[in-house]
C-alpha cells in the first residue's frame, strides 16, 4: 500500500475550530468535544489538532514536533538539528497510552533557534532558514518528519479518529487562544501518522475538508518556488501557497483569500475600476494558484485565523459567535456543542473568508 | 508528350441519374476537372486533374458526384509504397523537390489521441457550466510576481504587457499572401468578436484590418515583411517567428508571380519580385542575437506590448525554450510537426520536427523545474484538431492553442493540401480574385466564431465535469490526464500516468 | 418588408439558384428526378459577366408598374407587398414583360408569364434561391 | 370627403385605389354607363378566341368594391357634369354630388361615313363587352368576316374570330398594318406571319361602298362577307368636360396632376390628353397602363396628396396568333436594326438617349428598354451596344445594380 506523497488520496473530512479574539486562553477539552460530534465525517483513519499560544515560555523558538520511526533516524536527525540549531529543550511529547491508539512512532519536541553563525551564512531570511531546514528533514531522513515548526504553537496528529488523538496527546493539559482540529476520511487506508492532518509549515497550519480539483496545477506551480509536495495532499499545497503568499509575498489574508478563492470574472466586472484592476491583476498573476473544486478550510497563523470556502461552496462550513470567542466547524452541532448559547451563527458564502485576528490586528 | 507514369489519385464518380447537367461542378473547379460535351449532352471529368478538394460534392444540387480513391494500383510493395514510386516519377519527370501544403499527413502517433481525461465522481462534485460560472478568460504573458503598493497599502497593478483571452484558442499565423484577403478579414472579424486574437503571418497588415488592430498579432519574420512602426503600434502583441512546425529550419518563398497590387504593397516589396524569406534570421545566429530582437522591439513600442517568440517543435525544444524564456520574450508559441503551411518541401514537412504533445511536456517541465515558467506563457500549435486536443494540451501545461488548420476547414478547406497551387477552391489560398470571392467573410467569421464557440462549450463541459470552474486550475494539472497505450518513456515524458494508475 | 436582395459582390456565378428555384416551383421531393432532362424556367436568372455575375428576379418595388400595368389583373400585390400572379388570369399579353424595368418577368414556353413571388407558393420560411445560396450572395432580409 | 368616378374601367379602378392608399374613409362613387362588374375592353379578343372567361375577365376580385368601400351606380350614363354645383347628372334625373370628381369616360369607337354603310345588316364595333358578344354571337364557323381597320382594335378582332370563322379578311387605308405602332419593315414581318395564318389583307385601300354584304373597294376589288367589323378607331369622349366648360383639345386637357382646367374634377385615361415625354408633344395615349397610372395619380391628388405623373410614352405590347410584339415610345433620331428570320429589333436614338423600340419575336426582357426611355437614361451612362444585343443589367453601371438589386 502506497503512502501519502506516494499516491494522491482523496478523502472527506470534519474541521473544526475555536479563537479567542480577546486572547483568552483555554484548554483542548472544548475542541475535542466539537470535532467528536462529528464522529462520522472520520472514519478512525487521521485526526490532529493545531494549538496556538501553547508554549508562552518558549514563545521565541521554533517548536519542532517530530516523528521517527526508530532511533537510528532519531540520532541521524538530531545530528543535522545540531548543526543547524540551538536546542533549548527537547523532549518527548507527552501522551496517554489509550486502546484505540496503536503503532505509534517516536514523538519528540524540540524548541530550536537557528544557529546565528550558520544563519547568516546562508544569507536567508530567519523563517526561510527555518523551512528548508525542515524540508531537509523530511526528504532526507527516511522515518524522520517534521510535523509542526512555529513560534508558541503546535500540531498534535495521530492515525486514528480525531477525539481518540486529542486525548491520546492529553490535549486538556495546553492551553491556547487558538485550536483547530481535523477528523480524516480517506479513501484508502495507508495508516502514516505524517499523513494525518493539520498540516503545518512555519506558524501556519491548514486543516481542510474537500477535495481539490486543481491539486496539480497548483502543486506543480508552487513547487516552482522552492517547496516539495511530498505529501501529496490538498491541505499541504493549500498551506505551501498559503505560506508563500503570505511570507514571501506579503499579501494579506483577504487578499490570499481572493487568489486561492478568487471572485468569478462576472463579480469582478462589477466592481469599481481600482478595485477591478487590482482584482484582476491578482487572477493574473496568481492564476496558478486559484483552488477550484469544493474546499472548506481553516488557516491557522500566528496571531490569527482565516477559514474560507471554495468559490462555490461545494462544502459546509458555519461561523458562531460569542462575546470574543469565534467557531468555526463544519457541521453547526459541533459549534452548538461547546457553546449552546450563541449571539450570531452564520454560513460564509463561497469565496468570502472570515479573517479573525487578536485583538483586531492586522493579518 | 512522352510517357504518363502518373496515375491519378482520385477518380470523379458521377452519377448519371443524378446529374441534371446543371453544370455547377464546371462552373466551380478551377482546376478544370468537369467540362460539358455538346456532343452527348452530358458532364465529363478528367480525373488527372482532381485534387479532391470537394467542391464540386459540396456544391452540387443532387449529390450526383463522388470524388473516390483510385483503385488503380502498382504491383503491391510494402516498401515501395504507390506513393513513393509515383514521387520518383514526378521527380524523374521534373528534377525538382517534391512540394505539398498544409502539415505533415503520414501515421506518425498521435499523442493527444492516447491520452485520456478524468471526471468526477462522489468525492468531488462535477460542476454544470449551465447552473454555474465556468471561466474560460485566459492571460498570456510574464507573471512577474512583484508585490507593489501604494501609500494606502493597496496593490500596484504593475503586470507586464499581456494579452487577454475570453477562451484559450488563437488563430495562428497565416499570411497575407498564403491565404486570401476573405480569408484574413474572416479571420480578424471572429477574432474581434471571440475576444481572441488572430495573427498577420509575414504578409504585413492589410490597410483594411488595421481596425482589428487589438485583436491582431503581427508577426517579424526573417523576411520583415511588411514591418514598420504602424504595423508594430497596431498591434496587441508582436510575434517573432524563429520557426514554423510544418518546416523547421526552411524558409518562405512566394513567388513573384502571387507579388501583386495589395500583397505586393501589404508586404512592402516590389510587385512581381520573388518574397524570400530566410531560413534564419540573418541578424539572429545566437540566442543573444534573439534578445536583442526581442528588446528591440519592445523599446519600439515602448515597452506596451508582449513579444511572442515562435519556434518549431525540434528535438532540444526544451532546452530552447529556455532559453527564450530568459530572452525578455513574455510568451513562447511552439508549433509542432503536425502544423500546416501553404507550401513546404515535402520531405521536410514530413520528416523534420516532432509532435507538439511531447515537445510541450518537455518545455513546461523544463521551465518548471527552472522556476522560470512563470516568466513566461505557452503556446502550443502544430494541429489542434478539436477542444478535446486543446485541452489536453492545456492540462500537459500550455496557456493557450494557436488554431490554423481547424481554423481553415472551418472556413471551407478541404485539405486537399493542394495550396502551393494557388488555384483553392474553396478562396482560401488563392489570390484568383474570382476564387477569393468563394469565401464571403461574412460567412467565414461567423462560422470561426461558430467554431471556437462550440469548442469553448465543450471545454467547459468538460472542466466542469472534473469540477473545475476556471481554466487555470487546468493548466498544467497533468493528473487529469491518464495515457492509454503508452510505453514508460512515453508517459515519463509527458509527465502523465498510464490509464489504472 | 423581407426582400431577396443581392449582394452582386458574392455572387459566384454558380447558377444553383436557378436550378434551386426551378426545383422549388416542381414541389418534387428530389431534385434529379425533378430536373433531370428538362429546360429549367427559374425565375431567378443570373447575368454573368467576364469577373461579375449576379442574379436577377422580381424586386417586389413598391410603385410595380407591372401590377399597374397588368390589363386583366392576374398580377396583384398581397397584404406584405409580394407582387403575385393568378396564372390562370393572365392571358399572356406581356404588357408585364414590357414594363418590368428590370425585365424579371418572363414569358415561358406554354403559357403564362411567370416570376418570382418569394416562394409564397412553394416552401416555407426562406425563398429557395436564398436558402441554397452558397455564398450569401442572394440573402432575404429587411433592408 | 365625397369622390365620385365617372367610368368603371383602369382609370377608374386606378383612381379607386389611388385614393384609398391616402383615405381610407372619404365616400367613393363609381358611376357607369355600362352594367357589369369592372372588366378588362383589351380582353374582349381574348374572350374571343375562348383564353378567357367574363369571370376571369373581371378586372378586380369580385369583392374589390366592398373591400374598397366604393358604392356603385351601374348601367347609368352621366349627362351633366355642374362644376358649380358640383354634382353631376345622371340620365334618370338623379343627381350626385361630389367634392372630387374623376372623369373616366373612356374612348369610343370612331365610325367614319361610308356610302351604303346602312345597308349592311351585321355591323359590329369592337371596344366592349356588349359589342364583343354581340359579334360573337353573329359569327359562324361559316362567316366570311371583313374588318375595316389595320390597327390594334382590328386586329385583335381578327386574332379573336380567327379559328371561329371561315375567313378574316382586313382592309385599311395605310400602306402597312399596324401603322401607328410599326415601321414599314416590322409591319411587313408581322403581315407575311398573320397571312401565312391564312389572314387576307386589303392595303393602301378603303371601301368605296357597301351594298349588303359586298364592299366594292377603292382598288376596284369586290369582297363579299357575312359579318362587317369597324374598327377605324377611337375618338375620346370628351364631350361631359367640354359642355361644362372645361379646356378640352383633341381629349380633356389635364396638368401633371391629372386635373382638368374645372375646379375639384380630374380625368383620366383614354378621354384626356398625355404628354408624352418621348416625342415631348401631347398626345392620346389610349392604352390601358396608362389609365391606370393616370386614375391612380389622380385619385391620390383628389384625396389630398400630392402626386405628379410625369412618364406616360406610348406602349404596347401585343401578340397576334403566336407572334408577339412590344413597342414603346416614338420612332425618331438614328435607327438601329437588326432582324433575322424570327425576330425584329429596332432602336431610336435621339439626343443620346434612346426615344423607342420595336421588338417583334424575341421580347424578352423589354421592360429594360423602355425604363431607359422611361427615365431618359443618357445611353453613355450604360454599355448601350451590350443591351442593345441583349437587354441586361449587366450594361448598367454597378451603382445602378447596387441600387435596384442590393437596396442600397
Amino acid at each position: 500500500m502506497l503512502k501519502e506523497g506516494q499516491v494522491r488520496i482523496p478523502s472527506g473530512c470534519a474541521i473544526s475550530g475555536m479563537f479567542s479574539k480577546a486572547g483568552k486562553c483555554f484548554n483542548g477539552e472544548a475542541i475535542i468535544k466539537s470535532i467528536e460530534i462529528m464522529h462520522d465525517r472520520s472514519n478512525g483513519l487521521g485526526g490532529g489538532f493545531a494549538a496556538y499560544g501553547i508554549y508562552p515560555e518558549y514563545k521565541d523558538y521554533y517548536a519542532f514536533h517530530v516523528f521517527y520511526d526508530n532511533t537510528a533516524v532519531k540520532k541521524e536527525c538530531e545530528e543535522f538539528l545540531h548543526r543547524h540549531f540551538d536546542i533549548v529543550l527537547d523532549s518527548e511529547i507527552p501522551t496517554r497510552k489509550i486502546p484505540q491508539i496503536t503503532d505509534e512512532p517516536i514523538i519528540w519536541r524540540y524548541f530550536v533557534t537557528p544557529l546565528p553563525a550558520k544563519l547568516k551564512n546562508s544569507h536567508l531570511d530567519e523563517k526561510e532558514y527555518v523551512v528548508r531546514c525542515v524540508f531537509k528533514v523530511n526528504t532526507r531522513f527516511s522515518g524522520a518528519y517534521v510535523f509542526s515548526s512555529g513560534k508558541d504553537m503546535g500540531v498534535f496528529k495521530a492515525v486514528g479518529y480525531p477525539e481518540d488523538v486529542g486525548r491520546f496527546y492529553r490535549l486538556e493539559e495546553y492551553n491556547g487562544y487558538c485550536f483547530t482540529a481535523h477528523g480524516r476520511y480517506p479513501t484508502n487506508t495507508p495508516g502514516w501518522w505524517g499523513g494525518a492532518h493539520p498540516f503545518a509549515l512555519l506558524d501556519y497550519s491548514v486543516v481542510h475538508n474537500g477535495e481539490i480539483s486543481s491539486y496539480d496545477a497548483n502543486r506543480r506551480s508552487i513547487e516552482m518556488y522552492g517547496y516539495k509536495c511530498t505529501l501529496q495532499t490538498d491541505t499541504e499545497v493549500i498551506a505551501y501557497i498559503v505560506d508563500y503568499l503570505n511570507r514571501k509575498m506579503g499579501l494579506s489574508f483577504q487578499e490570499i483569500a481572493s487568489v486561492i478563492a478568487a471572485p468569478f470574472w462576472q463579480t469582478i466586472n462589477k466592481m469599481p475600476p481600482d478595485q477591478k484592476a487590482r482584482a484582476e491583476y491578482l487572477r493574473n498573476i496568481f492564476g496558478s494558484f486559484l483552488v477550484t473544486g469544493p474546499f472548506s478550510i481553516l488557516v491557522g497563523f500566528e496571531g490569527g485565523m482565516m477559514a474560507l470556502n471554495d468559490r462555490l461552496k461545494l462544502r459546509s462550513m458555519v461561523c458562531g459567535e460569542k462575546d470574543d470567542m469565534i467557531y468555526i466547524a463544519s457541521e453547526e452541532s459541533a459549534i452548538r456543542i461547546i457553546e449552546p448559547e450563541l449571539e450570531k451563527v452564520w454560513s460564509p458564502a463561497g469565496g468570502v473568508p472570515v479573517v479573525v485576528t487578536l485583538n483586531g490586528g492586522n493579518a | 508528350m512522352g510517357i504518363n507514369y502518373i496515375v491519378p489519385e482520385y477518380r470523379v464518380v458521377r452519377d448519371p441519374d443524378r446529374c441534371i447537367g446543371c453544370r455547377v461542378c464546371e462552373r466551380q473547379c478551377a482546376n478544370e476537372v468537369h467540362s460539358f460535351v455538346p456532343q452527348t449532352g452530358k458532364m465529363a471529368a478528367d480525373d488527372a486533374k482532381c485534387v479532391n478538394c470537394h467542391r464540386c460534392v459540396s456544391l452540387c444540387p443532387t449529390g450526383a458526384l463522388r470524388i473516390v480513391k483510385n483503385e488503380d494500383t502498382f504491383k503491391i510493395n510494402a516498401n515501395w509504397s504507390n506513393k513513393l514510386m509515383q514521387e520518383i516519377y514526378r521527380q524523374a519527370d521534373s528534377g525538382g523537390v517534391l512540394l505539398s501544403s498544409m502539415g505533415n499527413p503520414e501515421p506518425y502517433p498521435i499523442y493527444f489521441d492516447k491520452i485520456l481525461l478524468n471526471a468526477s465522481q462522489v468525492t468531488n462534485p462535477s460542476i454544470d457550466p449551465l447552473r454555474e460560472p465556468m471561466e474560460t478568460r485566459t492571460f498570456l504573458g510574464a507573471k512577474t510576481k512583484k508585490i507593489q503598493r501604494d501609500k494606502d497599502g493597496k496593490i500596484i497593478p504593475n503586470a507586464s504587457p499581456y494579452l487577454e483571452l475570453k477562451t484559450p484558442i488563437m488563430f495562428s499565423a497565416m499570411s497575407y499572401g498564403s491565404i486570401s484577403y476573405n480569408a484574413h478579414e474572416s479571420l480578424a472579424r471572429a477574432a474581434t468578436e471571440l475576444g481572441i486574437y488572430y495573427n498577420t503571418g509575414e504578409g504585413g497588415l492589410h490597410d483594411d484590418f488595421y481596425q482589428y488592430g487589438a485583436n491582431t498579432i503581427v508577426q517579424v519574420a526573417s523576411g520583415r515583411f511588411g514591418v514598420h512602426a504602424d504595423y508594430l503600434d497596431t498591434a496587441a502583441a508582436i510575434e517573432i517567428k524563429m520557426g514554423q512546425g510544418a518546416k523547421p529550419g526552411i524558409g518562405g518563398h512566394l513567388p513573384g508571380t502571387k507579388i501583386v497590387g495589395d500583397i505586393s504593397r501589404t508586404r512592402m516589396i516590389p510587385e512581381g519580385s520573388d518574397a524570400i524569406s530566410p531560413a534564419p534570421h540573418h541578424d539572429i545566429y545566437s540566442i543573444e542575437d534573439l534578445r536583442q530582437l526581442v528588446f528591440s522591439l519592445k523599446e519600439a513600442t515602448n515597452y506596451q506590448k508582449p513579444v511572442i517568440v515562435k519556434i518549431a517543435a525540434v528535438h532540444n525544444v526544451a532546452a530552447i525554450a529556455s532559453g527564450i524564456a530568459r530572452s525578455g520574450a513574455d510568451i513562447i508559441a511552439i508549433d509542432g510537426y503536425r502544423g500546416g503551411t501553404g507550401a513546404a518541401p515535402t520531405r521536410i514537412r514530413d520528416n523534420v520536427g516532432i509532435p507538439i504533445e511531447l515537445a510541450l511536456a518537455a518545455v513546461d517541465q523544463r521551465l518548471r523545474d527552472e522556476g522560470i515558467r512563470d516568466n513566461v506563457s505557452i503556446v502550443v500549435g502544430g494541429s489542434c484538431r478539436c477542444s478535446t486536443d486543446v485541452f489536453k494540451a492545456i492540462a500537459l501545461g500550455a496557456d493557450a492553442c494557436y488554431i490554423g488548420t481547424a481554423a481553415l476547414l472551418a472556413l471551407g478547406c478541404h485539405l486537399c493540401r493542394s495550396c502551393h497551387a494557388g488555384k483553392c477552391n474553396w478562396g482560401i489560398a488563392t489570390q484568383r480574385p474570382d476564387l477569393v470571392k468563394r469565401l464571403n467573410p461574412d460567412i467565414g467569421y461567423k462560422r470561426l466564431v461558430n467554431l471556437v464557440e462550440a469548442w469553448t462549450h465543450e471545454i467547459k463541459e468538460m472542466m466542469g465535469g472534473m469540477g473545475i470552474n476556471s481554466i487555470e486550475s487546468l493548466r498544467g494539472n497533468r493528473l487529469m490526464l491518464r495515457g492509454v497505450g503508452l510505453n514508460e518513456k512515453e508517459l515519463e515524458i509527458l509527465g502523465i500516468k498510464h490509464a489504472g494508475e | 418588408m423581407k426582400r431577396v436582395y443581392v449582394n452582386e459582390k458574392w455572387c459566384l456565378g454558380c447558377h444553383l439558384c436557378e436550378y434551386n428555384c426551378a426545383f422549388a416551383q416542381t414541389g418534387e421531393p428530389d431534385m434529379a428526378r425533378a430536373l433531370k432532362d428538362k429546360t429549367i424556367h427559374p425565375n431567378i436568372r443570373v447575368e454573368d459577366g467576364d469577373d461579375v455575375h449576379f442574379a436577377v428576379n422580381c424586386r417586389h418595388c413598391d410603385e410595380a408598374l407591372c401590377v399597374k400595368s397588368c390589363i386583366t389583373g392576374a398580377l396583384s400585390k398581397t397584404a406584405d407587398g409580394v407582387v403575385t400572379i393568378d396564372q390562370d388570369k393572365c392571358v399572356h399579353c406581356f404588357t408585364c414583360v414590357l414594363t418590368c424595368p428590370y425585365g424579371c418577368i418572363l414569358p415561358t414556353e406554354d403559357g403564362a408569364v411567370t416570376k418570382c413571388e418569394l416562394c409564397l407558393k412553394t416552401t416555407k420560411g426562406k425563398p429557395a434561391c436564398v436558402a441554397g445560396c452558397p455564398n450569401n450572395a442572394i440573402v432575404f432580409e429587411e433592408r | 370627403m365625397n369622390y365620385v368616378i365617372i367610368g368603371n374601367s383602369a382609370a377608374a379602378v386606378g383612381c379607386v385605389e389611388g385614393i384609398r392608399q391616402v383615405d381610407q374613409k372619404g365616400k367613393i362613387t363609381i358611376i357607369s354607363d355600362e352594367p357589369y362588374h369592372t372588366y378588362s375592353r383589351p380582353l374582349i379578343s381574348y374572350l374571343l378566341c375562348g383564353k378567357t372567361t367574363e369571370e376571369l375577365m373581371r378586372y378586380r376580385p369580385d369583392d374589390f368594391y366592398q373591400t374598397n368601400k366604393v358604392e356603385t351606380i351601374l348601367g347609368q350614363k352621366v349627362t351633366k357634369i355642374d362644376p358649380d354645383a358640383k354634382q353631376v347628372l345622371l340620365e334618370s334625373g338623379k343627381t350626385v354630388s361630389y367634392d372630387k370628381l374623376l372623369c373616366a369616360t373612356g374612348s369610343s369607337p370612331f365610325v367614319p361615313p361610308m356610302k351604303g354603310l346602312e345597308t349592311v345588316e351585321q355591323k359590329f364595333t369592337f371596344m366592349t363587352l356588349d359589342a364583343a358578344t354581340a359579334l360573337q354571337k353573329a359569327i359562324t364557323p361559316a362567316s366570311n368576316v371583313l374588318i375595316i381597320g389595320a390597327g390594334l382594335i382590328g386586329l385583335k378582332c381578327a386574332e379573336g374570330i380567327f379559328d371561329s370563322v371561315r375567313s378574316v379578311t382586313v382592309v385599311d387605308l395605310a400602306p402597312h398594318i399596324l401603322s401607328s405602332i410599326l415601321d414599314e419593315a416590322g409591319a411587313q414581318m408581322m403581315q407575311r406571319h398573320l397571312e401565312k395564318q391564312g389572314l387576307k389583307f386589303y392595303l393602301n385601300d378603303s371601301v368605296e361602298s357597301f351594298d349588303h354584304n359586298t364592299a366594292l373597294l377603292k382598288s376596284g376589288e369586290k369582297l363579299t362577307f357575312d359579318q362587317l367589323v369597324l374598327a377605324v378607331g377611337v375618338r375620346p369622349n370628351v364631350s361631359l368636360i367640354k359642355d361644362a366648360g372645361g379646356k378640352v383639345g383633341r381629349g380633356i386637357v389635364i396638368d401633371a396632376t391629372m386635373q382638368t382646367s374645372l375646379p375639384d374634377v380630374y380625368a383620366a385615361g383614354d378621354c384626356t390628353e398625355s404628354h408624352d415625354i418621348s416625342s415631348d408633344q401631347d398626345r392620346i395615349l389610349a392604352l390601358l397602363p396608362n389609365a391606370y397610372l393616370q386614375g391612380e395619380c389622380a385619385g391620390k391628388n383628389m384625396a389630398g396628396a400630392s402626386c405628379v405623373f410625369d412618364k406616360a410614352i406610348p406602349m404596347n405590347a401585343i401578340g397576334l396568333l403566336g407572334l408577339h410584339i412590344i413597342t414603346a415610345g416614338s420612332y425618331e433620331g438614328e435607327e438601329k436594326c437588326v432582324q433575322d428570320k424570327e425576330s425584329y429589333k429596332k432602336m431610336f436614338i435621339k439626343d443620346g438617349k434612346l426615344k423607342g423600340y420595336i421588338l417583334i419575336g424575341n421580347i424578352d426582357r423589354a421592360g429594360i428598354y423602355t425604363n431607359l426611355i422611361r427615365e431618359q437614361t443618357p445611353l453613355s451612362e450604360i454599355d448601350f451596344d451590350m443591351v442593345f444585343e441583349h437587354p441586361s443589367l449587366m450594361a448598367f453601371g454597378r451603382g445602378y445594380r447596387d441600387k435596384v438589386l442590393a437596396g442600397k
